[in-house]
């Protein structure tokens, strides 16, 4: 059976060490935190913020305190703030050190889709162009097709790009697959889907 | 050197003028220059160009320059708040020139940092890089991006002193500091002014030298997305470790 | 998550490396990692080159790295306290990058940026621009400057909580900020480690994400220049109005 | 009689307009700061502060408060303190209205060279060439001529140069020149002091 988004969030949480800076990205990726158990994970928010904490308690929601999916949040202990400048040095740096994001595609080459339909879907990239280009090790986590049952894991994507060869690895509803130069690698399937299946619900190269 | 007005208005006189390029703070609705916003659109200047990370919401921050149609062209990284801005961007009606949200704020503090131009491998082999240089160092492509130099800056803060140091509260940080510096002259609003030596030197975010006018005003300061969780029994730690 | 360390030399373990390049904060003797030096002295590692603004005094800060001879190369801004500094540069037993001091600090803070180059007026016509690639932007000339990524960054701060961030106190932040984010490793240097939640998160000048070692000890911190004034009858205030 | 080194500094003084961020550098530049009277001006250290204060009191001197020339210094109520990069970024950005520096020599294309004898001199530049690149009015102040009698206001500096075209105006024992793209000229002779005088004691050429 394949994965329901907590399972894929939930799989996702696994690619996350102990003393890791990590930025989670809007839908199935911000579920990642609800996993991490005893790992000592600190969350960005590129809206200038390290060490995100909870929703707040009804009552105690502060203007000022938001994440990028501009929802009220909470501070920590470890927590420290900075300006938009500061905190994109620090992504485009390299200083953190996985972001777990949604994408439309994905190519076999790790090409990533995930900020664009032209004609359609003008909202802007925010900050995924910058994650993908600048932190150590990129996690995509979506469904393995699309609505009308299309794969989305492509040989080349078809939607204008957020980055170019940046996916590392693809967390789907199926399975684990990860980039290498010679096509896709299946390191697992979720419980009860098979290699087959992975290969017949994927357009790109599996090797 | 009085850099403390009474009002939005007064403190933005002079400074207004049709097809200028604006700087704007804040992320989302959260540390938006929503008094200066305000009286922007009671001053009827238009043609602006507004860099902004996000373009407010239909009736809220820089969406109210959009409604009265004061804005030609928008510099900006995500706009999906707005429904009037997509109808208008649609129709061809508003320019929009897309900015990775790093790049945008990179772009803005180069622009005060006297920094016209810089490399970055943000958007890369995207069609962000279409139309710019690109460079390689140590064997990788970087495009070259420009810092903003913006006629006007307008931002908010939680705090200043008289002289102008600023300071900020959590993540109403965000884009104020970068949007600050890379205007010729930057118009401050706080919710409250300080007398100077009030605010310990090694607290301040924003020297006073970046901000020209300051004013002090009440700020609604909007929630767009209310999310919480419910309180268990007993729990009063606003504060807590993961 | 373990940044604490007990000694400097703990802290260094496994970091140094001969030949490497190396990235110290400081201004003269103000807020330098005098106990990390001293670490590196001891550690005999050789050939390093070093980022740091200033070169120290004979006997003390990176004075005493160049003593034993174990610094190949300086990228500096100003070296004139330093005699021991003088006499390897002229006798050609020292390398020395001049970089204008606010090019190197920019230069730090690129790499920490993931940004390789950038373009500034400063040097323009110097010799400094001779080997640089020149570019017109808006008609006048900039020199092309590259972003220092250095090996390992060591800096000194005032207070750190345990998940390394930190605050500075006075004009000892200067350069230590963009030196520890342009390291591949950080380690820090402070005089007090508080538990994480004693700082005020607005407070924190560096996030802990740029330091991956720290230790806490006892610092001379040696006065260069003591220059005082007579104190008049009665007076007492420490901070005054101009 | 030519001015000595506080009357050059008084006279600098009259450069700076209530308001204004400024940059004094080392030597007689500094002494202008005693000469501003009631005008507000805030003095940058470019180690990272602006609103520097007088030296501190004897027992009060603090090893974290120094100067760009590494002297003991005190903090005023307008004081703030930032890292390398933001104060040069400042400078490099614009912000600071004014910075009055001393020189070795000066030409009439307003060339500055105050860093470097070659073989000899080998301090480094320290801020000089971002300041003279960075601010909005670089005044010189200096000597019109060396200890050997010969002119300091030059056709071309000899030395190394700190910046090409940067000088705005030149102050020194003999008067105020200012320069312009035709050549020097003169605004104010020091008391006592002719045209002539300062003709005579410049190389370069005086319109």
């Amino acid at each position: 059976m394949p994965w329901d988004r907590n399972q894929m969030a939930a799989r996702a949480a696994q690619e996350l060490e102990d003393g890791m800076y990590v930025n989670l990205g809007i839908g199935i990726p911000t579920l990642v935190a609800n996993y991490v158990g005893d790992k000592d994970i600190t969350l960005q928010s590129e809206n200038g913020m390290l060490g995100m904490g909870p929703f707040p308690y009804v009552g105690e929601e502060d203007p000022d305190l938001i994440n990028a999916g501009k929802q009220t949040i909470t501070e920590l202990a470890r927590t420290s703030y900075f300006d938009s400048a500061t905190s994109f040095g620090m992504i485009r740096g390299g200083k953190i050190a996985a972001a777990v994001l949604g994408a439309m595609e994905v190519s076999e080459k790790g090409d990533l889709a995930n900020w664009m339909i032209p004609g359609k879907l003008v909202k802007g990239m925010g900050g995924a162009m910058d994650l993908v280009a600048g932190v150590g090790r990129v996690v995509v986590v979506m469904d393995h097709t699309n609505k009308h049952g299309d794969s989305k894991v492509l040989k080349e994507c078809t939607l204008p790009l957020t980055g170019k060869g940046v996916v590392d690895r693809i967390i789907t509803n199926l399975g684990v697959l990860d980039v290498t130069h010679k096509g896709l690698h299946i390191v697992e399937c979720a419980d009860g889907v098979t290699r087959d299946d992975i290969i017949t619900a994927t357009e790109a190269t599996i090797v | 050197m009085n850099k403390v007005y009474k009002t939005a208005a007064e403190a933005l006189d002079g400074l207004l003028h049709d097809g200028m390029l604006v700087a704007a703070g804040g992320f989302g609705l959260c540390g938006i220059p929503e008094l200066l916003i305000d009286a922007i659109v009671a001053s009827g200047v238009k043609d602006l160009t507004v860099a902004s990370n996000n373009a407010g919401v239909d009736d809220f921050g820089l969406g109210k320059l959009l409604a009265t149609r004061q804005i030609k062209k928008m510099m900006s990284s995500y706009v999906g708040e707005n429904a009037e801005f997509m109808r208008q961007y649609l129709s061809g009606e508003l320019e929009l020139e897309f900015n990775p949200q790093g790049t945008l704020a990179e772009r803005m503090r180069a622009g005060g940092a006297g920094i016209p131009g810089f490399y970055t491998q943000t958007g890369v082999g995207t069609q962000i890089a279409e139309t710019k240089e690109v460079k390689q160092f140590g064997g990788k492509d970087y495009i070259l991006e420009e810092g903003i130099f913006a006629d006007l800056s307008i931002v908010k803060a939680w705090k200043a002193d008289d002289t102008g140091n600023l300071i900020f509260r959590k993540t109403a940080r965000n884009f104020n500091p970068p949007a600050a510096m890379c205007g010729k002259v930057c118009v401050a609003e706080v919710e409250e002014i300080v007398p100077r030596g009030s605010i310990d030197p090694d607290h301040i975010h924003l020297p006073g030298i970046y901000v020209h006018r300051l004013i002090q005003g009440q700020h609604e300061k909007r929630i767009e997305q209310r999310t919480t969780r419910p309180r268990p029994e007993g729990a009063t730690r606003k504060r807590e470790e993961a």
